[in-house]
């Protein structure tokens, strides 16, 4: 199997296996009971911690354990926008328009509980547009919330930029990092977030653990309530084995970033090299400031979906948009907002290298996709139209 | 996620083309929505039987193998009978279709039926 | 190691670890994906719909997965009080006065959101009053929450009775049944409720997954907002290797509920027998209706913490009050509420057999307690006074 | 979750007891809290050093390493060199404690300078 779709679940790492196998057998794991196991138990809790810390600079303190990315993204959102609008006065949020469907579905019910959301629009290759967030940013508002990067279309998005002006209007700041993180360097200093969400199953940890940073002094409400576990802003019991999973992966991702994202570089560049010769091929997303290893595209009068199945057909593992949003919205919003039309959106897919991608996958892709978009296109009502 | 009766039709959809001069024509859907069928039909004019069928379609899985499915269930029956076959006896034959696929891609029967009804509008005006 | 902390964390079976070992080997376990991966992933997911939905005599497509017991509390609290809320007048809710901490620091958020919360008394066994329960069901409460079982005392409440009551009065009921799901038969139809709260850690599923049943056509808010996964209702990547294993614990729990509860029934009568022979021991909780295997103590003039740890010193695991809230609350509030002196209520431990404790274990507690406990009262100033 | 010198003293506790007609004795806590000490020493009149000490203690580990620790740390030591032992110096030597038992169950200190001062006031009464 060519697998070439780590965005929506990249393989877990033979060494997490290992260790989540190492822990589901032993019993007893609770972190706060006072006993040798419980000592352990808190062992795993707290080196997981540090070894997430350290992929983003921060401290061990600093980072909130959760189920799944978008658990952190609402969290974070949530979180800050309720705990800050106690203590500031206004209550805009400013999201950008392509933003996962996580971050715009809670920024729209946070709308509902009197919060005023405000999006900002990107140019055609998915940068947010500066201008139009310097207009927005007033002091009203309370809240950005600016990915990192793109899933869809790869785009990494001039953080700094936003960010720092966030900190001058005296707004908290922020990002959704998890198709970025362990992919990318990500120092929460230098980019100056208050909070950013990561999921170690973009760098080969296992589903089922997800970390929010909150910068030492940010204030966050819990998304809902129970033990003291997670200093009360995460309630509930600890996954021990996913926990400690998702840590040796940021460890594994932090020691071998240089490496695996040269690597995935290049393997995107000659992987575009081939798709390029398909016929009405679009290239999305910025072609410079992109993450390692991602190439999107759109192929005109085909769809979706029906490539992904022939493409599974022939062993290769690919997305079409966001995985999560795939059933839910006919178009994604993000090829919308980068102004592709709707018909062409349909044609859009996703390949994203994972550390075990090699060359010989890249060839194989090369090989069978142009077949499979010839049979589709000579299927296709569209693909006549536009040869008249 | 589909039937095995779908990935058969969807890997080796049968009848996809078009026909020269074909008797009737019927376009539904459109891209924008993710899904667009265009059937062609020859009848033959003594027995009102669909001799030939031919289609192209633009979409997803389900609905290239809905397209394949329907033109194997019209062909060699009257054009009466064709008009009888709805888009639910279609994804029965699929042995069923994904919920969220039942109204968006399900559009065989109407592609279908809409070059019947142009056949016959046609054959009105004659 | 003589393990007696099932409520904490039971021991994940075998062939759950097996299992999930299997799936942390493979990749793109996408649900939504098309691909044929993702078919299984599907496949595995609604498999353990099925299992789950088995154990308790509800249908599939009734059950929502989520990572905890204490987040299947919070959406069920929540999010039917908050969807309620909208179609009918009233904003009282009922919760009884030892309910977990998840369920009463979820009610105390919901006031602030504009509920009202009624908290039901119990008696010294923690049975909840009947008649007090009947005085404040009136028009005006819209959800009702009590456990089926406490975790601390073992007592097992008579649910028919309040969730026929609430329905009466046309009153949504949800019961935390954390407790005691997989050890005591629980049929969502024959006990009458709307939403009920299980978690497969109790009966050897593994950490990361746990389950809320809602009944068809009872509408519910989502905690928080994303994608499509679980209708919308709990959305974010599924873990589907921990999905699988829950569902499979829930299998075998259905399968061999009979046998193993007897069991522990048993090893429960023993344990107790022996217990009883240290002096100023006192039992808690209901004498006949109560949780399979479980065995809640107060030990007078000792602390639980110092029991523990001498217990985990001879191999003996075991737990004090409820796991999560031992280091947040001195004295744990179900104690408190059935009358116990606040000194008595620092002595309490809780034993809670698991399918793998056996007579040997039992004996071992039986022998080494007695002389634990003596070290600790010769320590105790306490002890002295009263000896006096 | 507690160091090895804290594991070594609760599972060895040093000191444990009562003295027959103690020179001063102090007792801080109370069983509600959680915590309560009772300590006992015994004080040459010449040189003013503790020449034992006993307590016992009811509560946590913590609470019963503490006890231990500072009976240790008091013995031998004059009375005016005991009471600059502070809780804080206790934890240290204890290498520590988790941060929510500091302020409950760290009071072997506060035992020990009441037996002290219940010592010095009842000389000063002579
Ligand atoms: C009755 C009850 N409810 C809720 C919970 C919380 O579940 P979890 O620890 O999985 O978050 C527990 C945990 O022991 C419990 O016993
Ligand atoms: C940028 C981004 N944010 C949020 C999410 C949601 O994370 P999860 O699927 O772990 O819930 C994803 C998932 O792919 C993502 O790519």
């Amino acid at each position: 199997m060519s697998y070439f779709d780590r965005i929506s679940s990249a393989p877990v790492l033979p060494e997490v296996q290992n260790l989540m196998n190492d822990l589901l057998k032993l019993d007893g794991l609770n972190p706060h009971s006072p006993s040798r196991a419980g000592s352990r138990a808190k062992e795993y809790l707290e080196t997981a911690r540090e070894q997430i810390a350290g992929l983003i600079s921060a401290s061990p303190g600093e980072i909130i354990m959760v189920s799944t990315g978008t658990e952190s993204v609402n969290l974070g959102l949530t979180g800050l926008a309720k705990s800050a609008v106690r203590s500031k006065p206004g209550r805009k949020i400013i999201v950008s328009a392509i933003e996962h469907i996580s971050v715009i579905k809670t920024a729209r019910a946070l709308e509902k509980d009197g919060f005023s959301v405000i999006t900002i629009p990107v140019d055609d290759k998915g940068r947010c547009d500066k201008k139009a967030y310097m207009e927005a940013l007033d002091k009203d508002v309370l809240l950005v919330s600016i990915q990192l990067a793109n899933p869809e279309i790869g785009t990494v998005q001039d953080l700094q930029f936003f960010a720092n002006a966030a900190h001058e209007n005296n707004t908290i700041f922020h990002t959704d990092a998890i198709a970025a993180a362990g992919w990318i360097h990500v120092d929460v200093n230098k980019l100056g977030v208050d909070a950013l969400s990561l999921s170690g199953t973009q760098f080969g940890g296992p589903p089922g653990a997800a970390g929010l940073f909150v910068r030492k002094g940010v204030s966050l409400m819990p998304l809902f309530y129970g033990g003291i576990q997670e200093r009360h802003r995460r309630p509930g019991m600890e996954n021990i084995p996913a926990i400690a999973g998702f840590g040796l992966a940021a460890e594994h991702a932090a020691k071998t970033i240089e490496k695996r994202s040269e690597r995935a570089f290049r393997q995107a560049e000659v992987l575009r090299g081939k798709l390029s010769q398909i016929a009405e091929v679009h290239f999305t997303g910025d072609a410079i400031n992109r993450i390692p290893g991602h190439v999107s595209i759109i192929i005109r009068y085909v769809e979706g979906e029906a490539l992904l199945l022939m493409l599974d057909m022939k062993n290769i593992q690919a997305a079409s948009g966001s995985s999560c949003t795939a059933k839910d919205l006919k178009i994604s919003p993000v090829l919308t907002a980068i102004g592709s039309q709707h018909a062409d959106a349909q044609g859009s897919l996703v390949f994203s290298t994972s550390e075990h991608t090699n060359m010989k996958d890249i060839d194989h892709i090369a090989e069978e996709l142009p077949q499979i978009v010839a049979r589709l296109r000579e299927m296709s009502p569209l693909w006549k139209q536009q040869k008249l | 996620m589909y039937s095995e009766k779908v990935m058969e039709h969807f890997s080796n959809p049968q009848n996809v083309g078009e026909l020269e001069n074909p008797d009737g024509v019927g376009e539904v859907g459109n891209p924008t929505c993710g899904d667009m069928m265009v059937f062609h039909i020859r009848v033959n004019q003594d027995t009102q039987v669909i001799e030939d069928i031919r289609y192209k379609t633009f979409g997803c899985g389900a609905a290239i193998a809905v397209s394949s499915m329907v033109s194997e269930m019209a062909k060699g029956k009257t054009v009466q009978e064709a008009l009888s076959i709805t888009n639910e006896m279609v994804a029965d034959h699929l042995d069923g279709l994904p919920p969220q696929k039942m109204h968006c891609s399900n559009l065989g029967a109407d592609a279908l039926h809409a070059a019947i009804n142009n056949y016959l509008s046609k054959k009105n005006q004659k």
